[in-house]
């Protein structure tokens, strides 16, 4: 078993796994930067899926795909953190259900 | 032979002008306004003598525009003996004015404003002129609208002037109207808005006899054309527009834009030719509109109003002219029209220059000692308007009497007696203002060279433009008429009559106007308030629009039934919300679960359908 | 298996060298530092303090690793552990010499050759600044939070600048992997000018090594351990082990940036003369040290320089007869020339950063970020797109 | 040893998914990603995807998970307290229903992909740098062009939000 290639599906099992990880955070967490770090585990997940469908297909375009998500990861962390860090000025807090007041 | 830079050169200017105008010298904005223009007339010369004699015509394709279904529109631009005529009245006179313009704008404000909408005109003129199909004749057409709707309103802060702006546009529109129902007529019945193609098709249906589909065309054709050429009924907006510039009314409003509706019914000669009723009404048409115009010119005080109703019913000799059949000739008028009408203007400009301003004849008198040039000019574009011998107007007006002759005796001697009234206020306007005594209050003094110079090159212009034989030159494309020297001497000879009633009434026997005037009261009210026709419009036609605006579209209509919709829509939504707020609790997590379970029930879906195989 | 073997030889080998020559590189700087200032530096322990690095191996091994109360002790001990560790790993794709064959093994003189080596080194040296803005935060205390946070936000920052100075030699060179890098810097230019990328890219070699300053926290950009503001910064509380390996991490790092310096612009361990001449200058270096050594030997100013000084000559000497006799063997002579060019070429970047830190002085914060953002950004940008442009217009 | 390189890692990425989850500081939650990320970097690498496992590290660890732990610092932000109002029945059941998804989900992809096509470490190497730059600047152009002005707007958008007037 060792010494047999591993099957696919395992690696879809994985990142179907750590996407699930990934929902739990982000609503079971209540600290933005951790909500927001759920977020990055989806996206690193889905990566995963990328490059197993890749690797299936003998194609590169997975890769690029995953390398575009992590460039769009990396913006959008940039505005993210910038916006928490804002938040954090004008209400002093990081919990996430303290910044409600977005509503009816 | 690159014709689109022709039109670009202005365009250039335009921008440049346009956008940094406000910053540059005025050196510099003359350099750009003069120097694209200049280009323009220079390149339109080397094309012209390139292209020879223009057997055919000279067609270049650029792009295609517009492509739907079997419609395909392209922009081309083409050059045949007709544009050619019209290309050098435009970069020329345009040009001229141009040069004028420096001399006599030099103390206004917004001076780069002007000089920026003069070439963007002179841009829209040149695509008007060079067309090869109708769309893009009609943009043309709409955009010389634009820049005359500008220019009127130059002196903006004047609520007369952006009134009279506003008429401008808004009686252009009915015209235009008509022209683009043409349009889609054209585009339905041909298939097709380039001109050689239409054109060829008109010419193998038979001549119509009653009123066919081409009668319907040309009729709507004609609308266009007594819109934007200031025929009746929409000749109103013309004389309102002198509240622009002088310069602009010489080249906007006399020399080159409002003959677009000549040159339009000269260019769909042969959808005209092929239906009679509409030649007719072309005709009938121009001489009514000759007629009125010149005896409203009679009694106007206002130096640039009685050129205006002169362009006005000089208008109307070129559709006469165009009516009949003589296309050419109406052409020809049309040239030497634009030689010695801008020449009129410009000499106007020059003396209102001259008075700071001042307008009303009543004011002037005895200028001749003050600016001999302005005077002297002035006197060759009145004896070649008035057809005196051998001057460029008593070619070219006699050529389409003639034809007038060949359609309907009637029309030449009503046409002849519209030539004898043109001398008389013509002459009218120079004896008031050039000889006697001064009667204003203003310190008369000569215009610069700027000025002068170009008034001089157009009265070599006025005298001597009847020996270039246009009719000669178009006869590949319209048949030249024949001549008849009778005629023409006889219309001359009443031209030269009015010229000595002017004499009479305005220098040998100044009370007699006062008293024919008071002795014709009626009469004499009756010009003077222009037959009442702007009061006329007012009542019948803006007034019950705007009350029906007022009441019906806007507080029945608008308030009622589309607010009442709209404010009902969202009274509801508002009632829906209220209820549905509750789901936007501001809690992000909870969002986040409402998305998690959606894409699960998604998910399942997919599931159930047998996706997942 | 006998790759296997290959390379636990390998990775011993290099290990064993490899820590040494950090420990030694800790008196070298000491000793350097010492004579630039005018002091003697250390001297009790062995000759010259030659032995000085091993004492202080003994005393921070045996010495009481102190854990204040109020760190958060996971993060507290892992962040050095962390640090040393990634900063050792960058050495495993690093070659050291060309293909050599030792009786009936042929092998490469190093431990493990990625095609993508390049972009390892840049992955594991970005990953770095975990262990020292962990131990600063971990640490619960003001000065060592700051001097993390320093460290994170000037790693970020000069990690472009370095990222763009090294993609103008790839873009040179086509490749990604050292070995393909040392091999395009082979040759000469009319013969003696050597094909080495820092000639073409003078710009990009000095970014490269101020941001080299900047990732290994030296000064002039030692912010994060700035002493006179911050108490030693991100490692205030640490003491022992972990202190050390803190310092190691330091050097190793150190070791890296000059070794991935002389790969990539200084032409690994390419000689910088053509081939016969190269051979005699290792030969003529210890042999004149020796001598010098010797002739001091004869009058000596101390009484203990009567027998160090010529035992160091005749190590010297030795070492020279080495190299001569190399030039007969052809083995010995492939792994000792390449050796002796590779490690030269550190030393002597490792010795600019030592006499850079003996003479400039620390940079503000400001001026710190000031610099990597308004100067060293666009000119590596700059020089990129200058490398670029030539490269594309000079492509078949 | 493909299989035991996958499941060390992957154990490895599970173990640091659910710490990144239940671990109450956000230091200890983004160490967790960094812990996931360098084993699906070893994943990536299994599957052919050098340069991508190197971007992984480059990128994502060496640069956004830094940027996270400079705002964590940056803000001190403390531990979470526990949870007001929220019931352990939700937890337990939530914990539940994941395990359930995550079953299905499973059980679907085994179903769909045929367990004899397997991974072998070595046997695609087609995400090389090469391969990857020379598909970025062909095919894949504009969205690359276009990923470098979204860059530069969030470059802007982050200087903006993080000025001190607002």
């Amino acid at each position: 078993m060792i010494h047999n290639p591993v099957p696919m599906s395992w690696y879809l099992i994985l990142s179907a796994i750590l996407f699930g990880l990934g929902v739990a955070g982000f609503i079971y967490r209540r600290n933005i930067i951790t909500v927001f770090m759920s977020i990055e585990l989806m996206l690193n997940a889905v990566n995963l899926t990328f490059i197993t469908f890749s690797y299936k297909l003998k194609q590169v375009d997975g890769h690029i795909f995953s390398f575009f998500v992590m460039v769009v990861a990396a913006a959008e962390a940039a505005v993210g953190l910038a916006i928490i860090l804002t938040v954090f000025k004008n209400r002093e807090t990081l919990m996430i259900d303290d910044v409600s007041s977005m509503k009816y | 032979m690159a014709l689109w830079l022709i039109p670009i050169f202005p365009f250039i200017g335009f921008l440049l002008n346009g956008l940094f105008g406000r910053r540059l010298p005025k050196a510099m904005i003359n350099l750009f306004a003069i120097g694209s223009v200049f280009l323009s007339f220079l390149w339109a010369v080397r094309v012209l003598l390139g292209l020879g004699a223009l057997e055919t015509k000279y067609v270049e394709h650029y792009f295609t525009w517009i492509q739907s279904g079997n419609l395909n529109i392209s922009i081309d631009f083409a050059v045949d003996r007709l544009t050619a005529v019209m290309l050098m009245v435009v970069t020329g006179v345009g040009l001229l004015i141009h040069i004028y313009s420096i001399g006599y704008m030099s103390d206004e404000g917004g001076y780069y404003r002007f000089f920026a909408y003069l070439n963007l005109f002179m841009f829209f003129m040149l695509v008007l002129v060079l067309a090869q199909n109708f769309l893009l004749l009609f943009v043309g057409w709409e955009g010389v609208g634009l820049c005359s709707y500008l220019l009127i309103g130059f002196y903006f802060l004047e609520q007369y002037a952006t009134n009279a702006g506003n008429k401008a546009f808004i009686v252009n529109r009915i015209g235009d109207f008509g022209f683009s129902l043409a349009v889609f007529l054209i585009v339905r019945q041909f298939g097709s808005l380039d001109f050689t193609k239409v054109f060829d098709a008109a010419k193998t249906m038979p001549v119509e006899s009653g009123a066919g589909i081409l009668t319907v065309i040309s009729l709507l054709l004609l609308v266009g054309a007594t819109g934007k050429s200031a025929q009746i009924p929409l000749y109103v907006w013309l004389p309102d527009a002198m509240a622009g510039p002088t310069p602009v009314s010489a080249l906007i409003h006399a020399a080159t834009m409002v003959t677009a509706g000549v040159y339009m019914t000269a260019r769909s000669a042969a959808l005209f030719t092929h239906a009679p009723i509409a030649m007719d009404s072309v005709a009938v048409i121009g001489l009514a509109t000759a007629f009125f115009a010149a005896t409203i010119g009679l009694a106007q005080t206002d130096i640039k109003k009685v050129f205006a109703y002169s362009t006005v019913s000089q208008l109307g000799y070129m559709f006469l002219g165009a009516g009949v059949g003589a296309f050419s000739a109406g052409i020809f008028h049309l040239m030497t029209h634009a030689f010695f009408k801008a020449l009129l203007f410009l000499g106007a400009g020059a003396v209102i220059h001259g008075l700071h301003g001042e307008q009303d004849l009543r004011q002037m008198g005895g200028l001749f000692k003050h600016m001999r040039i302005t005077a002297i000019t002035l006197l060759c574009a009145s004896v070649a308007i008035s057809g005196f011998p051998f001057t460029s107007g008593f070619f070219s007006k006699d050529a389409i009497l003639v034809a007038a002759y060949e359609r309907a005796p009637w029309m030449y001697w009503v046409g002849v007696l519209t030539a004898g009234m043109t001398a008389f206020y013509v002459f009218r306007a120079w004896f008031l203002a050039f000889t006697g005594e001064y009667r204003g209050h203003a310190h008369p003094h000569e215009s610069p060279l700027v000025m002068t110079g170009p008034l001089m090159l157009l009265a070599l212009l006025s005298l001597g433009g009847g020996f270039i034989n246009i009719p000669h030159w178009l006869e590949p494309m319209f048949a030249e008429k024949p001549e008849n020297q009778v005629l023409a001497w006889t219309s001359a000879g009443v031209g030269l009559l009015g010229i000595a009633l002017a004499y009479l009434f305005y220098v040998a026997r100044p009370g007699l106007a006062d008293s024919v005037a008071s002795s014709m009261s009626g009469l004499y009210k009756l010009i003077y308030n222009k037959y009442f026709v702007d009061e006329f419009y007012s009542a019948t036609v803006v007034q019950p629009v705007v009350d029906g605006s007022r009441t019906v579209l806007w507080r029945g209509l608008d308030a009622g039934v589309i607010d009442g919709l709209v404010n009902g829509v969202g009274i509801r939504s508002r009632g829906v919300g209220r209820i549905l707020r509750l789901l936007q609790s501001g809690n992000i997590r909870s969002y986040a679960a409402w998305v998690v379970l959606g894409s699960i029930a998604v998910l399942l879906a997919i599931g159930l359908a047998g996706g997942a195989r | 298996m006998n790759f296997l073997i290959l390379s636990l030889i390998k990775a011993a080998i290099v290990a064993f060298v490899l820590l040494t020559a950090l420990a030694y590189l800790q008196w070298i700087e000491r000793k350097v530092i010492a004579h630039i200032q005018l002091r003697v530096g250390p001297y009790r322990v062995g000759p010259h303090g030659l032995l000085q690095p091993l004492a202080d191996v003994v005393k921070l091994i045996t010495k009481e690793g102190v854990i204040p109360s109020h760190v958060n002790k996971l993060f507290y001990i892992m962040a050095p552990w962390m640090a040393v560790v990634l900063a050792l790993i960058s050495i495993a794709v690093i070659p050291f010499g060309p293909e050599i064959t030792v009786g009936p093994v042929t092998t490469w003189m190093q431990l493990t050759d990625l095609n993508m080596g390049i972009l390892f080194v840049l992955a594991v040296s970005s990953v770095g600044v975990y262990g020292v803005a962990l131990g600063g935060w971990a640490s619960n205390n003001k000065y060592s939070l700051l001097g993390g946070l320093r460290s994170s936000a000037q790693m970020i920052s000069y990690e472009l600048p370095l990222g763009l100075a090294v993609a103008a030699p790839l873009l040179l060179a086509n490749t990604l992997s050292f070995r393909e890098m040392v091999n395009y810097q082979s040759g000469y230019w009319l013969g003696f000018i050597p094909r080495w990328n820092v000639i073409p890219e003078i710009f990009g070699f000095v970014v490269f090594l101020i941001a080299g300053f900047a990732e290994t926290n030296r000064v002039p950009f030692d912010l994060p351990e700035a002493e006179n503001e911050l108490v030693a910064g991100f490692h205030t509380e640490y003491s022992s082990m972990k202190f050390a390996a803190f310092f190691m991490a330091e050097y190793a790092n150190m070791v890296t940036v000059t070794a991935v310096a002389t790969l990539l612009f200084l032409g690994g361990w390419q000689p910088p003369f053509p081939e016969p001449y190269s051979d005699f200058v290792p030969i003529v270096v210890f042999a004149f040290g020796g001598l010098i050594a010797l002739f001091h030997g004869m009058q000596p100013a101390r009484r203990k320089d009567k027998f160090t000084l010529p035992a160091a000559g005749l190590l010297f000497l030795g070492i020279a007869a080495i190299f001569g006799l190399s030039l007969f063997v052809p083995v010995l002579k492939a792994i000792l020339m390449a050796l002796f060019w590779f490690c030269g070429k550190i030393g002597i970047l490792l010795f600019l950063f030592i006499w850079v830190r003996g003479t400039l002085p620390r940079f503000r914060y400001d001026q710190l970020m000031r610099f990597a953002w308004i100067f060293l950004f666009p000119l590596s940008m700059l020089n990129l797109f200058v490398t670029g442009l030539v490269v594309a217009l000079t492509s078949k | 040893m493909t299989a035991l390189i996958f499941f060390i890692f992957a154990g490895i990425a599970v173990f640091c998914g659910v710490s990144l989850v239940v671990q109450r500081h956000p230091i200890a939650s983004a160490l967790s990603l960094i812990g996931v990320m360098g084993s699906l970097a070893v994943l990536y690498l299994q599957l052919g995807g050098e340069f991508i496992a190197a971007a992984q590290m480059i990128v994502y660890a060496g640069a956004i998970m830094v940027l996270f732990v400079f705002v964590i610092m940056l803000l001190n932000a403390g531990a979470e307290g526990p949870s007001i109002g929220g019931s352990n029945l939700a937890k337990y059941l939530g914990i539940f229903l994941l395990a359930a998804f995550l079953g299905v989900i499973s059980f679907i992809i085994q179903a769909m992909l045929p367990p004899t096509e397997g991974i072998s470490f070595g046997a695609w190497r087609g995400g090389t740098a090469l391969e990857i730059g020379r598909k970025l600047f062909t095919t894949y152009l504009l969205p690359f062009e276009v990923t470098s002005v979204l860059i530069l707007i969030a470059i802007l958008g982050a200087i903006v939000l993080a000025r001190k007037e607002i």
